[in-house]
């Protein structure tokens, strides 16, 4: 209960962070399809974009003099940029994968088997 | 009864939203559904944007991933959604195997979270949030290369407006025209046509 | 830098998606009744369109062979419905064939008049279902305006709007009701400046003219390989009609009359009036030309009626004697083929000396005009199969019959 | 008369009844009633009546007055004080603190200052472990007089073949009885000891009986084997419990855990409490002055021959005393002790390393796992530490906790895999037992006791409903069961709570099921201690992955014998609800289950909190670092909390996987034995344990068997022989030599290479998700040592 | 009124909920009022488009109870899902289009200063939250299970997103004009006379303004761009397998978006709720003569912006009922061939023009918040220091 009259501070936020950044990467590990493997890897993006909005912020710590302040919105903005660029590139493999394979099952793609 | 602070409440309702979700994503095995759970979860995470001031970055969250992303993705999704692709399930070890590695990285990571103690004692975000702030302009500034949020820099080369970030976004912004432009080189396919002659 | 080896056997494509094939009907707001059109496509584009009919056949000509050829005019009625005149003419005349009759001079002007008013009422059908089709709703209720009117007159004619049976073996049931003239001149008159709005709404609106412009071009020679006929025939630009070009037992029934047939030749249209330009996007053969040559078919058949009026009114006699029901048919048997609406509506008549037909038969203009959709549609999007279909203006009961 | 007077009667007659039941049951059993018949009705009504007397001892406890701390006597062992309740609304007792009553009922003998006695001990404990065990052996009299019926007869064993044809042999249905009976008496006076001798005596009593019960089919091999390795191995873990007897007889001079007072209440001899723990310095942990004289006995003696008179020796000798405690003297006894009766401990309650008897232990009949091996006598061990406890050092403690972990963790993993339905329950004990260890070895003693007083109640529960589907299914094996709930709703819904309990069900920090509040203290105790001792916070992380484990198993044993379709049409169509007297006590006991946490247990155990832990212990001084802390402080929100939705979000993922394993059946669990072959084996093979000591003891004592026999039969021709083919042998050896060093070695590092590279390339699958793995292991393992790393060097 | 009312309802946290709730209910009461009688203004606006009168008999004269009639027709219907149906995501579906339409009356201010929320980046929030109503129609495209549904989700995915690229585009030139996405500070910039507006403000911008009301309307599915539930081709589209109140849903999230695309049309170019006459000030209902005048004057803005944002639905009505549809391929030519050029060329010719005449040559007042006094303040409000 103490957390709905406490104010909520940095930890809190890494640790949503850190609970998107995990399903992430259960969803690349374990999603045989290669859209589900693109999921997983937007979620572990905002795990870590979560952590740098939160340590960007003065007023979630203690010592606010020492936030990232404009930084992590910054980085925040070039990795959602990036992510939406990766999103289109990662589309366009699938689709080619797509029409090799006629599958979008990540475990037939194992050429590189050694 | 201590007062209710509606910015912890407003934060518990959009983590346990985005947790939730995100673990729905993990679970579910159909591939529509979990864009659709994606979604909501970045949505959330949004909404966790806006709670720790970023008005900008949650906008651009929401419009980027949400809007952009994401309909990409579901188009994806429905160009290769065939009956046997939409559900395609993974075995029971994988799941445990993940479900261990898993749990240990978010030990790891909980930990981690909460081996500082500064970060779980704020001064109070509501009261500072419930300031007007501008939050678009100063990252355009940063754009343009002036950090208004050092101008106390005392370092003086740093002070000149060398910490922007006019040469990242600009490297940002070209990378993502030339990834766009290759992007849509890749989508097309060439496949061995059955006439045999080209159309 | 050269990436890609130019292999003559390696096409490419737009983003590579699966086939799916698509039921279009039997219950669908755009195939004009109960098509059922059996797309192949890839993405939007179709690659196959294959049409099944038959849900809404009656046995027509079955039940033919078991009626006088009188009884059996109502039935023509319900082939193309939306042009009863047309069809009970076409009956009408093939039985006369074989009964060796000849109908009054009066009757003769009448069955013009009606035939042409409905051929009238049939192609603002299409034209405001055409509209329809393509996503705009406001022709089409412009359209069923000036048609209710046509067809409020054939109420005072014969009683019935549809289902008309005004025309039988021997001539017509019914003299003119008075005023009837009167009443048809002042439609006519309110009803051309009317055509220009349609130009205006329609043939020249910019987005119309993009969505059916060089879609699904017919050729002459496909079109006349496919059998099509009407206004799918002469929209490719094939000069032919059989109000000038049929049997003699037909085209005297045309006797005096002048018209146009309204098909490019030699780069343009038989230009009497004011029209809006052929756009330079149309393609002979396309959509746009088939609706266009509806549109100018309107315009001949107001003038038809006009004329059928003026020698209406100085003809003198009766208006013809139905025969009887116990009218025997002698051996032998008689096809006549007549320019209903929609094409060329033959029908077959034999008989074996009893009052009622050994064998009865209709050769219908939708049944070949639609046999061409598959090669029309091939590789064209799935918005255009509305737009070409639309613009081959079947009827379903003519095609099950 | 007054409780001190009253409470050892009623406690002695519980005791003592069913003796006589035994007593009567030897002498004319298997004559009363038809085939021995009524011996069931004796025991029970010995046992229940037993039970009856513990219900008004209990009563008679709660209702003495209470008496203030200032008032205790010198001998009166403190109960802990209120004080530190304050912090903790929801545990606080609501009687105030109570003495523990001690005394002699008889004196066996006496050797010098040595007196062996049979003697009494009684506080809350006692008395909740007396209303405990009663109540779960009644209950279990009444189920077996149920499932033993087969042994009013001649019973026809198709197990034992003699001459190509099943034994036949006589009924054992009052051998059975007077074995329970002795079982009983022998627990009983275990918890009611007064001293540590009469403990050690009974210790042994439970241990024969266990011994008889294990090898109750005796014409059964693996019974009898079992039996064998039961009583073995029990002997291991006995051997250093009689070295920590010796040095408390040496070093103390007496067995008695209270104080000895003459008839005015004078202390004639301190206890072993109160001479570790000793009421004047705060109950605070120092070495005995017998341990520390007797460590520096050279330094005494030298005192001695240095000083002339007895007395002025003596005197000499007690200046000198806490000199000789600063420098550490004796702490090394101490320690020894505390170890020596913890691995009576270990080998009593199946700890790791001598955990290997318990699960063979499962060849007795059910009734007898589910009494012996379940509820009480594993228990014991736990309880003789619960009892010790404040003679543990710090060190110990922390080894007790160590092994508390690793068999928790071993156990779980081992009941993975296994497909007989008691040895899934067997290692679960095994593994339940690891916890309430590890619990006391952080500082947990209420919540280790308290999980010890849960955990009977559901195991009794869940072995009984396992004897009941035995009984229907006339097999062990889960995977031939499977949808039995249609035919056996009792029994399915009663187990379905058991496992509940014992995964621990309940809403988070609300109110649960009893094994859900033990567990939840348990866990916030190791992690308040993790907290204050980051380098073991591997203590906390084991256990709450095994708490997720313990889920997993307990509701794959659930899903896998009731839920689903049937897998063996022949078992379904036979199994068939038990008789009331079989599921009677599986109501009683599935409704105590379910309870059990909310009947003020925890009240009752803070009553008998041995004085001086209840603020923690401090540092020892062979781990100076090593902090245990109060266990009051788990309580608090930041410990509590964290806990207990770790506990519980482990568990639910553990139920969660089992439910989608082998209920809901969306994964498939043959793809992860597949996936996991390496692992499935070695979790099949009981991590390879049976057969490791079968390499380390069994083989190499039979080696050494036999090469006595061939040195007395051959030794001297074997001498003569090789004298001659010694030589042979050395040129053989050098030829060896020259093949294995010269060019093996060269051979060798290429197939080692080509090895090596050949099992690199299986790494190399090609599998996205894999490489997706492997990142993740690497970061977790950086991490991991990273952490470690800082820790150790910052830290030790 | 929460803090009032937390005086007599005894946990406070109660008395929020309540206020919450109350205010949704009557932001939902009033949204579905206006869809409902927006529904009756197009029946009307087509009927008198077709030559026909529209509804006449519902609630006597006008037909103006039609479109209660029409709600509770389609309550009365089953609520149909099939059965190849995603039952979760078909019905979840039309919820997510009708929050996001919803949401998007958080930022957007009626008059000076009556807004929900007023957002530093409001006319970012208001673009991206829309956004997201695509995403329900695409989610009901799909989890319908027919493959016409599916088509409609296809095309709604390709057209939206194209679209948002123009969209945005054209609406950042208004914003270079006024040098903020504050939409309450863009409105008090074009307080006055008609020439104040922005569409006045440049030649770019006036071009902008008709591309940005091309581009809206397509990107809220309105004819001749309404693909995704073209009914002649695809039978309804995402909209073929819905039926009762969550096909009505659908309708008014669309009708909502209509709206807000309107009014933000009002607002970035056509002075919000300034009025092409300066009235208010002329009537003295300003700020500067106490507050009830001053409330009055905003009454009047909002009564005019409503009136802008309707004059541009009825736009899209009027284009509705005139042209005929355009085909997948022909919207994107529009969208990428012609809108995205156009409003490139715009947004560079209105930067040159701002660079040349940063004061506008027609826009004579004075910017509210001049960029260079703002920045300093920025900075020590955001020191930690400060608070």
């Amino acid at each position: 209960m103490s957390l709905l009259t406490q104010p909520v501070g940095v930890a809190h936020y890494l640790v949503v962070g850190a609970v998107l950044f995990v399903c992430g990467v259960i969803c690349m590990a374990i999603k045989r399809n290669g859209l589900g493997v693109l999921m997983g890897i937007e979620l572990v993006l905002n795990g870590a974009n979560l952590n740098f909005v939160a340590f960007a912020s003065p007023f979630l710590r203690a010592d606010g003099a020492n936030a990232i302040r404009l930084d992590g919105h910054v980085i925040a903005l070039f990795v959602i940029v990036l992510a939406a660029a990766e999103a289109a590139v990662a589309l366009a493999i699938a689709l080619n994968y797509y029409n090799n394979f006629v599958t979008i099952d990540v475990d037939r793609g194992d050429e590189l088997k050694g | 009864m201590e007062s209710i602070h509606w910015h912890s409440v407003f934060f518990l309702i959009m983590a346990a939203l985005a947790c939730l979700l995100a673990l729905a994503v993990v679970l579910t095995s159909n591939v529509v559904r979990m864009a659709f759970y994606l979604v909501f979860c970045l949505a959330a995470v949004a909404g966790l944007f806006f709670l720790a001031g970023a008005d900008f970055v949650g906008a651009m969250q929401l419009m980027i991933y949400v809007g952009g992303t994401l309909v990409l993705l579901v188009f994806g999704v429905m160009l290769t959604a065939r009956t046997p692709f939409v559900s395609m399930r993974s075995g029971g070890g994988q799941w445990i195997m993940a479900a261990i590695l898993g749990g240990a990285l978010l030990t790891i990571l909980l930990q981690a979270a909460f081996s500082v103690k500064d970060w779980a004692a704020p001064t109070d975000p509501q009261a500072a949030l419930a300031i007007q702030q501008p939050t678009a302009t100063p990252i355009g500034m940063g754009f343009l290369g002036v950090r208004v949020d050092r101008l106390s820099q005392p370092d003086p080369r740093l002070n000149q407006g060398m910490s922007g970030y006019l040469l990242p976004f600009e490297i940002i912004s070209v990378h993502l025209v030339v990834v766009l432009v290759a992007a849509a080189y890749l989508a097309r396919s060439r496949r061995r046509s059955s006439e045999g002659a080209p159309r | 830098m050269d990436m890609q080896p130019l292999d003559p056997a390696m096409a490419e494509f737009d983003v590579q998606t699966d086939e799916i094939l698509i039921n279009m009907g039997p219950q669908h707001p755009s195939t004009h009744g109960v098509l059922r059109l059996v797309l192949r496509s890839d993405g939007e584009v179709v690659t196959e369109v294959t049409p099944h009919i038959g849900y809404l056949h009656r046995c027509a000509e079955k039940i033919g062979e078991n009626v006088s050829p009188r009884q059996w005019i109502p039935y023509t009625d319900r082939m193309d419905y939306l042009a009863g005149m047309n069809m009970n003419l076409g009956w009408a005349l093939c039985v006369e064939k074989l009964l060796g009759m000849e109908v009054p001079e009066k009757a003769r002007h009448l069955r013009v008049i009606t035939c042409e008013l409905n051929r009238i009422a049939s192609h603002l059908v299409a034209m405001g279902t055409y509209g329809l089709d393509l996503g705009s709703f406001t022709p089409f209720t412009y359209a069923f305006r000036e048609r209710e009117k046509i067809l409020d007159l054939f109420e005072e004619l014969c009683g019935a709007r549809l289902t008309l049976s005004y025309i039988t073996v021997g001539g017509v049931t019914s003299d003119l009701p008075a005023g009837w003239l009167e009443r048809c001149e002042g439609f006519l008159q309110e009803f051309m400046p009317i055509i220009d709005e349609y130009h205006a709404v329609l043939t020249s609106n910019e987005v119309f003219i993009r969505r059916c412009a060089n879609v699904g071009v017919l050729t002459a020679d496909a079109a006349i390989d496919y059998g099509c006929s009407g206004p799918v025939l002469r929209g490719s630009g094939v000069d032919w009609d059989l109000r000038r070009d049929g049997e003699p037992i037909y085209t005297r029934t045309y006797e005096g009359y002048r018209f146009e047939v309204i098909a490019q030749t030699n780069g343009h249209y038989p230009q009497d009036e004011d029209y809006p330009p052929v756009p330079r996007a149309a393609v002979l053969g396309d959509s746009w030309h088939r609706f266009y040559v509806r549109m100018l078919e309107v315009v001949q058949s107001v003038k038809l009626v006009r004329q059928g009026m003026d020698f209406y009114r100085r003809a003198a006699g009766s208006c013809g004697e139905p025969v009887k029901l116990s009218q025997k048919l002698p051996k032998g048997e008689a096809y006549l083929e007549t320019e209903a609406p929609k094409g060329q509506m033959g029908f077959m008549v034999v008989g074996d000396g009893s009052a009622i037909p050994w064998r009865v038969r209709a050769r219908s203009s939708s049944f070949c005009n639609l046999s061409a959709i598959g090669p029309l549609c091939r590789g064209c999007l799935i918005a255009d199969v509305p737009a070409i279909l639309g613009s081959l203006d079947i009827v379903l009961g003519e095609i099950d019959r | 008369m007054s409780p001190n007077s009253i409470l050892p009667l009623l406690l002695g007659l519980a005791w003592l009844l069913p003796l006589a039941s035994f007593a009567l049951l030897v002498l004319v059993g298997p004559r009363l009633g038809k085939h021995g018949r009524l011996s069931a009705h004796v025991a029970t009504t010995a046992i229940g009546a037993g039970f009856v007397l513990s219900l008004v001892a209990l009563v008679v406890w709660l209702a003495q007055p209470a008496q203030p701390a200032a008032q205790h006597e010198a001998h009166v062992v403190h109960a802990p004080t209120s004080a530190n309740h304050t912090t903790d609304a929801h545990h606080a007792p609501a009687a105030p603190a109570r003495p523990a009553i001690s005394g002699d009922w008889y004196t066996l003998a006496r050797f010098g200052a040595l007196e062996l006695t049979i003697g009494y001990y009684i506080d809350a404990l006692t008395v909740t472990m007396f209303c405990m065990v009663t109540l779960i052996a009644t209950c279990i009299h009444v189920y077996s007089s149920g499932y033993m019926h087969e042994e009013l007869h001649d019973v026809t064993d198709p197990l034992v073949q003699v001459q190509g044809k099943p034994l036949v042999r006589a009924g054992r249905y009052a051998r059975f009885f007077q074995y329970l009976s002795l079982f009983c008496f022998s627990m009983l006076g275990l918890v009611v000891a007064g001293n540590i001798a009469m403990v050690f005596v009974f210790w042994e009593l439970v241990g024969i009986c266990s011994y008889f019960l294990i090898g109750f089919y005796r014409e059964r091999q693996s019974a009898s084997n079992a039996a064998n390795k039961a009583f073995i191995v029990n002997r291991v873990g006995d051997f250093g419990m009689i070295v920590g007897l010796m040095v408390i007889w040496t070093t103390l001079g007496t067995f008695s855990f209270a104080d000895v007072k003459d008839a005015e209440g004078h202390v004639v001899r301190p206890g072993i409490f109160s001479q570790v723990r000793p009421a004047e310095g705060g109950h605070a942990l120092i070495v005995p002055d017998g341990m520390v004289k007797a460590a520096a006995q050279d330094e005494v003696a030298k005192i001695v021959r240095a000083t002339p008179g007895h007395l002025r020796a003596v005197a000499a000798v007690e200046a000198e005393v806490p000199r000789w405690r600063e420098m550490g003297y004796g702490y090394g006894l101490l320690m020894l002790a505390g170890l020596g009766i913890f691995c009576g401990c270990i080998g009593k309650s199946a700890q790791f390393p001598l955990h290997v008897w318990l699960p063979d232990a499962m060849e007795g009949p059910t009734p007898v796992s589910a009494l012996i091996h379940a509820a009480t006598m594993v228990a014991a061990g736990v309880y003789l530490v619960g009892r010790f406890y404040p003679a543990f050092a710090p060190e110990v403690l922390l080894v007790i906790a160590y092994v508390g972990c690793v068999t928790l963790f071993i156990a779980a993993t081992i009941a993975i895999t296994a497909t007989d339905i008691k040895r899934v329950l067997a290692y679960s004990t095994v593994s339940q037992l690891g916890y309430m260890m590890l619990a006391l070895g952080v500082g947990g003693w209420v919540a280790g006791l308290f999980h010890l007083l849960t955990h009977a109640f559901f195991k009794a529960l869940l072995f009984l409903c396992s004897g009941s589907v035995i009984h229907a299914c006339h097999t062990n094996e889960m995977p031939q069961m499977g949808g039995l709930w249609r035919k056996m709703p009792w029994t399915a819904w009663t187990m379905l709570a058991g496992c509940l309990a014992i995964a621990g069900a309940g809403v988070p920090l609300l109110i649960g099921l009893s094994g859900y509040h033990s567990k939840d203290a348990m866990i916030a105790q190791m992690l308040s201690f993790a907290e204050h001792n980051p380098l073991h916070g591997w203590l906390f992380y084991a256990a709450t992955a095994g708490a997720g484990v313990t889920a997993f198993y307990m509701f794959r044993l659930w899903f896998l014998t009731f839920a689903g379709q049937p897998r063996d049409k022949h078992v379904y169509e036979h199994a068939h609800e038990s008789p009331l007297s079989m599921y009677g006590p599986l109501v009683v006991l599935a409704v105590l289950a379910v309870i059990a946490g909310k009947i003020g247990l925890t009240a009752m155990l803070e009553q008998a909190r041995p004085a001086g832990i209840s603020e923690g212990i401090a540092a020892g001084r062979e781990l100076p670092s090593l902090v245990i802390p109060a266990e009051h402080l788990s309580h608090d929100n930041s410990i509590h909390v964290p806990a207990t939705l770790a506990a519980f979000g482990v568990a639910l993922v553990g139920f969660l996987l089992a439910t989608a394993f082998y209920w809901t059946r969306r994964l498939d669990p043959e793809d992860a034995r597949r996936q996991f072959a390496p692992i499935y084996g070695f979790l099949w093979h009981k991590w390879w344990f049976d057969e490791l000591y079968q390499w380390l003891f069994v083989r190499p004592t039979l080696w050494l068997a036999d090469f006595a026999a061939a040195i007395d039969r051959q030794g001297i021709d074997w001498l003569a022989d090789n004298t001659a083919r010694a030589a042979k042998a050395v040129s053989t050896f050098d030829d060896w030599i020259d093949r294995l060093l010269v060019d093996g070695l060269v051979n060798s590092t290429a197939r080692w290479t080509y090895g090596l590279g050949l099992r690199l390339r299986a790494m190399q699958t090609g599998s996205l998700r894999q490489y997706v793995m492997y990142i993740v292991v690497g970061t977790v393992g950086l991490f991991v040592l990273i952490v470690y790393w800082n820790l150790a060097i910052a830290g030790m | 009124m929460a803090e009032y009312l937390a005086q007599y309802i005894t946990p406070p946290w109660l008395a929020y909920l309540l206020v919450a709730l109350v205010q949704c209910v009557l932001l939902l009461a009033v949204a579905v009022v206006v869809a409902g009688g927006y529904t009756w203004v197009e029946r009307k606006v087509a009927g008198r488009v077709q030559d026909r009168l529209g509804p006449t008999r519902v609630g006597g004269r006008f037909g103006w109870l039609q479109a209660l009639a029409d709600g509770l027709k389609l309550l009365c219907k089953e609520d149909l899902v099939p059965g190849s149906a995603d039952a979760m995501l078909f019905r979840m579906a039309p919820y997510i289009s009708f929050c996001a339409s919803f949401s998007v009356f958080l930022a957007l201010p009626f008059a000076d200063g009556w807004v929900a929320q007023r957002l530093d980046v409001g006319i970012f929030f208001i673009l991206a939250v829309a956004g997201v109503e695509v995403f329900g129609v695409i989610l009901g495209g799909y989890a319908s299970g027919s493959k016409w549904s599916l088509f409609g989700a296809m095309r709604e995915a390709a057209q939206v997103v194209s679209y948002e690229v123009p969209l945005a585009l054209c609406a950042v030139i208004p914003v270079m004009a006024a040098g903020t996405m504050d939409l309450v500070s863009i409105g008090q910039m074009q307080t006055g006379w008609l020439s104040n507006w922005l569409v006045f403000h440049d030649p770019f911008t006036f071009v902008t303004f008709w591309v940005y009301f091309t581009c809206a309307t397509a990107s809220v599915n309105r004819a001749p761009f309404d693909l995704a539930e073209a009914e002649s081709e695809l039978v309804a589209g995402f909209l073929t397998e819905y039926s009762g109140f969550r096909w009505s849903i659908f309708f008014m999230a669309e009708y909502a978006s209509m709206f807000v695309v309107s009014g933000l049309a009002a607002i970035l170019f056509c002075g919000g709720w300034n009025g092409p006459l300066p009235i208010t000030s002329w009537l003295g209902l300003t700020a500067d003569n106490g507050p009830i005048l001053a409330f009055l004057g905003n009454f009047l803005g909002a009564c005019n912006f409503t009136a802008k944002a309707c004059l541009g639905m009825i736009v899209m009505v009027w284009a509705r009922w005139t042209l005929p549809r355009l085909r997948i391929d022909q919207v994107m030519t529009v969208c990428l061939k012609y809108c995205v050029p156009l409003a490139a060329a715009m947004l560079l010719g209105a930067m040159l023009w701002t660079y040349t005449w940063p004061n506008g040559l027609i826009l004579k007042s004075v910017r509210l918040l001049p960029a260079a006094s703002q920045t300093p303040a920025v900075s020590t409000a955001s020191a930690p220091g400060a608070h």
